[in-house]
């Protein structure tokens, strides 16, 4: 990638960096979630799926405005962090949150789909064959919809590898620190002459994002195929 | 990845409207050279900014591309009043594609709808994106606003209007000269006397958490070497 | 140990109401099609929570909805052979054998895992997953994976419906082990009166949800009017104790003094056993026949004679090998003259006596 | 109408290989659990690619790889019952017992649903869906789904395995209508002798893919050594013709001018028929036998002894009806001198006629 | 609804149909796409799998521009389809085809994970019953599917509802013809004491997407029950 300078480079690495943090933090949150909402009736279960969905119906810019809000440095959920020492504001964590929460809809949805095509047959089976709920989770449901989780994880890459709007609302466009690609072609756009260097940088992001999707659609593909044995 | 600080040396954290992305990109490099201070820039949308600076943002230096927000910034105390200067400015220009026969002055009374043919005018947001405030003035002053405003495309910045003229989408589009200079498929059909609309300013102040070094940078945007490359971008000395 | 069960449930069309108390061994529901035989199962195994009732084994409640007692069905320790296999289809069938293993206490009892995949003939299929299997070899997994999780109670729905009889016949002796030897107390639901009479210690004849008959399998197998079975189904079970075995592939038994010949069986010299005598199978006859090629001939007195359905009778014959049932012909009651207390002979061919009415061990019901 | 079966595919575990030709009627293929018989019975149906092959129901290739030819399958015009039932749960048991009938062409002949289903005992299920069925219900529902469709051919993998015996009783007889009066071929899977007996029209024995024995149903279970079904499936298979209803609940039988009794059977005097006689229900006897309770005895001639597995031996007896078959231990043979020649009275029992082995009307194989 | 203005009427208003239509026309799109995803293999497959997720990949900024560059005045199938008489740069339809393109992705996802859930046994079931594919989809697959079809739709439904940045940069923002909830509200947020009536908008887009949830959920739920027999 010769033909990325230095400062394209860092946002490039940053972006990655965010994204796969981003994905892999909120997986188990967005499993725990999609199976709560799948299987379980309590009060409140609406109010979770909206809350859910709420990234995806609010325009990026008023999310990244609530997320400065909160987990802001003058923030409630911010300073309760800072007070254990961890800094979201204007810092890549930051750009994770973004990301993450942005891409929680779309891997909750997914996965929630997968649990709610496992028979509960199946389930019933291995309860009965003396495992607890949790190891039930763990044994018959996880791998029966480890292709849904892998489609929902791999969509949350790529929406966390474009997410942009509530990214720069809420921690800027610091070179090094909260600059990734999307952020980068934005700045790009914004002046003459800038078209080129904003297309490198799509051409790059659409490779990566390319990239992860052919390896998840040959891993979910296994994954399906064991359980479907052929 | 940093190079290391030399003694006395430390990071300025500018907030600068993206429009001026290509100047700052050369400009702050010169200046590190010179200082040995670090500078990063962050490019955004002044609102955004300066929301950012309202929530705690550990910015030094502010530049927006308006005065409604510095002000706003002012009010609150959150920026070194004494620091606030006015940095540069820039001329509002009528463009189309290059088949565009080029009028000469704008007067009142224009036939505007000819000339658009039945297309549209691509501006920036009208109420809300400073290029678009500032051309909305204009138009009222020439009286032509009354007539034209069913068949204006508002975009989300001045770029993108710009896009619509250079894809031929939109005949005709307003936007900042320095915007326009550097697409070739555009040209300037007419410039807007400044006159028309209210001072096109950049406004440039001192966050009051800054760190002192922060002044250097400020001054050093204002230094003759810092106004070239502007210029060179098509900027403006403000109130010109 | 002992079963007991009290269930009322009402679905849409059907109203669960039964209560039994079963000894210990093999427990079998029968009953039609739809007559709730699963869903009894189902409520045992805590798939399905009924309105109100009552499962416990041997004291040791499962449920109680009075004491709002429930154990959640991962604690029932159970092994549980569905209807319908229900393999994992993520699972090596190695790895569906073993699952339930992981569960099981330490000190539970364990089958010997090498065994059960034998006597199941599922040694070559361990690598496989289940959707390449046919309806038999999962079925055979499903039975496997049951037995190795060392249950205390196993319920069994159907288990063997899709064997051929080759496959039922070396399956068969595994589940009359798991009752005798190692007391396992065993909830079976059959439609298959050999199964019944082979394995059931004591019988439960569903019909639409309720319990219409209820009691030991030689009681309830020696009755005509049990609907699900039939009067096919009608037999005596004896006990025996195997005698000799001869060199021309008959093994020689002993019944109360009676000498029995059947078709060599593997049990050893001197160990008792039972056998059911299917009643169609008995030919009576007025004096000791002669020139017959049936080998068993049994002396005895008619004891009562019960008119089944249709055109024939059921006869009872009180022979020293005990109560000898023979269904024959109304017709042929009166042509042989049969009354009670009459002495009369009861021909049973050897071959007729088919392995899978004959039975290991006998416990008592 | 005739079914032609030509198949090589290679399965990881097992070549399937085997070529037959099936007259009209009833083909059962019979073979232990793996021996393949569902993979045929998916090539058959188009939802298994056979790496060559050929299959074709009277003249008309369904598929010949040789000729590329190849009809996807719902151009087949099937009537697949499935072992699992595949019944479509977003339908109503109507819906799903009225699918077929979309799509099959109007001049074909139609089954009268009303009869399928009073026949199948699921009219009070018709508004319910196949989730809350029991496993007998839902195979009922799948078997009546295959017969609506009006199909051409008939595919049924072991289709009454979950059936109690009284609803295979009542189910029986149509599958033999099915092939007698409609002419529809059917490709059928079992493990029951019995429903061999009753149904075959031609039997092919599968074994580990290949095809052992193929022949008419009476030669095959007339073999003991056909493995699948053992030696107690072994039966003579008689043409006969009603005479007459007794009083009493028999109905008398004309068979080459000897009498058979048997229970009531439901068709009319002078109607054809036939019946299966177990071998392993019939008594010889050297002498014409006395004072027994068996009403059917018929003179005949020893014509050959065969010495069976274990200590049995299969005599087969020349007599008016036509040739018993008789499985008898050898120590009788030896007993009551039994040669080649000799004559000798075969003892049927009346009751022993099971009602499983008396088939409608017969159809030349 | 009194305290919106008119033009912010307008706006709801013309969201509402936007978001509608963009659903309900790329609908068919997304399930052919989705089936042609999950069951068969043709070459370029994995290119359509990419093409597909392109919009969730780029900045919406980017897809914008490429919809004016393919779309607009001058593009080549923005020529094409004004030959037959239709427009859809600067009109209502273009917003709806930029939100159904930016949606598509989320839709596709859905739908293909519901397809990959029905078991094709059932499908060669009704095969042999004489419903040839095109049956076989219609009266066994998609009715199947039918929980994952609604869940896709009312992903880009609410997606439709919150998309700005392609919309923007390829309709611009014609107050009637344009101007949906989010670009009203991104308008809002620039300026100074803009907030409240961004606010008040915000609102009521979260309230409608919440409704179109709540609903969806409740349809779904009741495919979902009449597929499970429950
Ligand atoms: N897709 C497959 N991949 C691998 N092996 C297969 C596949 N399908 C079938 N087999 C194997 O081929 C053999 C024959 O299977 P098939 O289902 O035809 O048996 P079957 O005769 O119908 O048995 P059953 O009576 O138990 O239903 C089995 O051993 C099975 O495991
Ligand atoms: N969830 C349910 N909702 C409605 N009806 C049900 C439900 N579960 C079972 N039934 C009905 O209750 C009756 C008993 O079902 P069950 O499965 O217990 O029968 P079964 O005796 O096991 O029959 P089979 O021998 O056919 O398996 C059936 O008529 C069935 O349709
Ligand atoms: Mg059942
Ligand atoms: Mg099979």
């Amino acid at each position: 990638m010769g033909w990325l300078g230095p400062a394209e480079l860092e946002a490039l690495r940053l972006s990655l960096r965010v994204s796969f943090w981003a994905t892999l933090v909120t997986l188990p949150f967005g499993i725990f979630v999609a199976y709560a909402l799948a299987r379980w009736r309590f009060p409140g279960r609406q109010l979770l799926n909206g809350l859910v969905h709420l990234p995806l119906i609010l325009p990026p810019v008023v999310t990244g405005y609530l997320l400065l809000l909160t987990f802001g440095v003058q923030g409630p959920l911010g300073r309760l962090l800072a007070e254990f020492g961890i800094v979201v504001a204007f810092r890549w964590t930051g750009a994770a949150l973004a990301a993450g929460i942005m891409a929680f809809p779309l891997m909750v949805r997914a996965i929630r789909l997968s649990i709610e095509a496992v028979d509960p047959k199946l389930e019933q089976a291995g309860a009965t064959l003396g495992a607890s709920r949790p190891f039930v989770f763990a044994t018959v449901t996880l791998p029966m919809i480890l292709p849904g989780v892998i489609a929902g994880g791999i969509l949350a890459f790529a929406k966390a590898m474009g997410e942009f709007g509530a990214t720069i609302t809420f921690v800027s466009n610091i070179p090094g620190q909260t600059q990734t690609l999307p952020s980068a072609v934005y700045a790009f756009l914004q002046v003459p002459g800038g078209e080129s260097a904003a297309t490198r940088l799509v051409v790059v992001s659409i490779v990566i994002a390319m990239g992860a999707l052919l390896l998840s659609e040959y891993v979910g593909r296994r994954a399906a195929a064991r359980v479907s044995g052929s | 990845t940093l190079a290391p600080l030399r003694a006395g040396a430390a990071e300025i954290l500018v907030f600068a409207a993206a429009s001026l992305k290509t100047a700052l990109d050369e400009i702050a490099p010169a200046f590190e050279q010179e200082t040995g201070h670090d500078v990063k820039v962050s490019f955004a949308a002044s609102s955004v900014l300066a929301r950012q600076i309202q929530l705690g943002a550990p910015a030094d230096v502010y530049i927006s591309a308006n005065v409604n927000w510095m002000d706003v910034l002012e009010d609150e105390g959150l920026i070194q009043t004494a620091s606030r200067v006015d940095l540069l400015g820039n001329r509002l220009v009528l463009i189309g594609g290059t088949e565009q026969p080029k009028i000469g002055q704008l007067e009142p009374g224009l036939a505007l709808d000819q000339l658009l043919d039945g297309g549209y005018l691509a501006m920036a947001l009208v109420d809300a994106v400073p290029a678009g405030i500032y051309g909305k003035a204009a138009l009222q002053s020439l009286g032509l606003w009354q007539e034209v405003h069913m068949h204006v495309a508002q975009t989300d910045n001045v770029r993108a209007a710009l896009a619509l003229v250079a894809t031929g989408s939109a005949p005709l589009g307003i936007v900042y000269r320095s915007d326009a200079q550097a697409e070739d498929r555009v040209h300037v059909v007419a410039e807007f006397s400044p006159d028309l609309h209210p001072p096109i300013i950049y406004p440039a102040a001192i966050v009051t958490s800054a760190r002192p070094e922060a002044q250097a940078f400020l001054d050093h945007l204002q230094t003759k070497a810092a106004w070239v490359v502007f210029s060179k971008q098509g900027f403006a000395l403000p109130g010109s | 140990m002992s079963l007991s069960i009290h269930l009322r449930h009402d679905l849409p069309d059907l109203r669960l109401d039964l209560s039994f108390d079963a000894p210990s061994g093999v427990t079998v529901l029968f009953g039609r099609s739809g007559s709730g035989k699963t869903t009894v199962v189902n409520a045992v195994a805590g798939l399905l929570r009924p309105q109100t009732g009552r499962v416990a084994i041997d004291g040791w409640e499962l449920f109680d909805t009075q004491k709002n007692r429930w154990l959640p069905p991962h604690r029932r320790r159970l092994g549980y052979i569905f209807q319908e296999g229900r393999l994992f289809p993520h699972m090596t069938v190695r790895q569906n054998l073993y699952y339930g293993r992981w569960f099981a206490p330490k000190r539970a009892r364990r089958e010997n895992p090498d065994k059960v995949i034998e006597m199941l003939g599922i040694g070559h299929l361990l690598d496989r997953r289940p959707a390449g299997l046919s309806g038999g070899e999962k079925q055979r997994v499903a039975i496997g994976r049951a037995l190795l999780a060392s249950p205390r109670l196993i319920l069994a729905d159907e288990p063997l419906a899709a064997l051929d009889d080759a496959r039922k016949a070396e399956i068969l002796p595994y589940f009359e082990r798991l009752r005798d030897e190692v007391s396992v107390p065993i909830l079976y639901v059959t439609h298959s009166a050999a199964e019944v009479a082979r394995l059931a210690t004591s019988v439960v004849a569903l019909q639409d949800g309720k319990a219409v008959r209820h009691g030991p399998a030689s009681e309830v197998m020696a009755d005509p009017s049990i609907a699900p079975a039939g009067v096919r189904a009608v037999g005596a079970v004896l006990n025996v104790r195997v005698r000799e075995h001869h060199a021309d592939g008959l093994t020689e038994l002993e019944a109360g003094g009676a000498r029995l010949f059947l078709p060599r069986i593997p049990h050893q010299a001197g160990e008792g056993l039972r056998i059911r005598i299917p009643a169609q199978e008995v030919i009576l006859s007025n004096k000791r026949p002669e020139g017959l090629s049936a080998l068993n001939v049994l002396e005895g007195v008619v004891e009562t004679i019960r008119a089944g359905e249709g055109p024939g009778a059921i006869v009872s014959v009180k022979t020293p090998a005990g109560p000898i049932l023979a269904r024959i012909t109304r017709r042929s009651v009166a042509a042989l003259g049969l009354e009670p207390g009459q002495t009369c002979f009861a021909v049973i061919k050897t071959v007729a006596l088919a392995p899978q009415d004959v039975g290991g061990r006998l416990t008592a019901p």
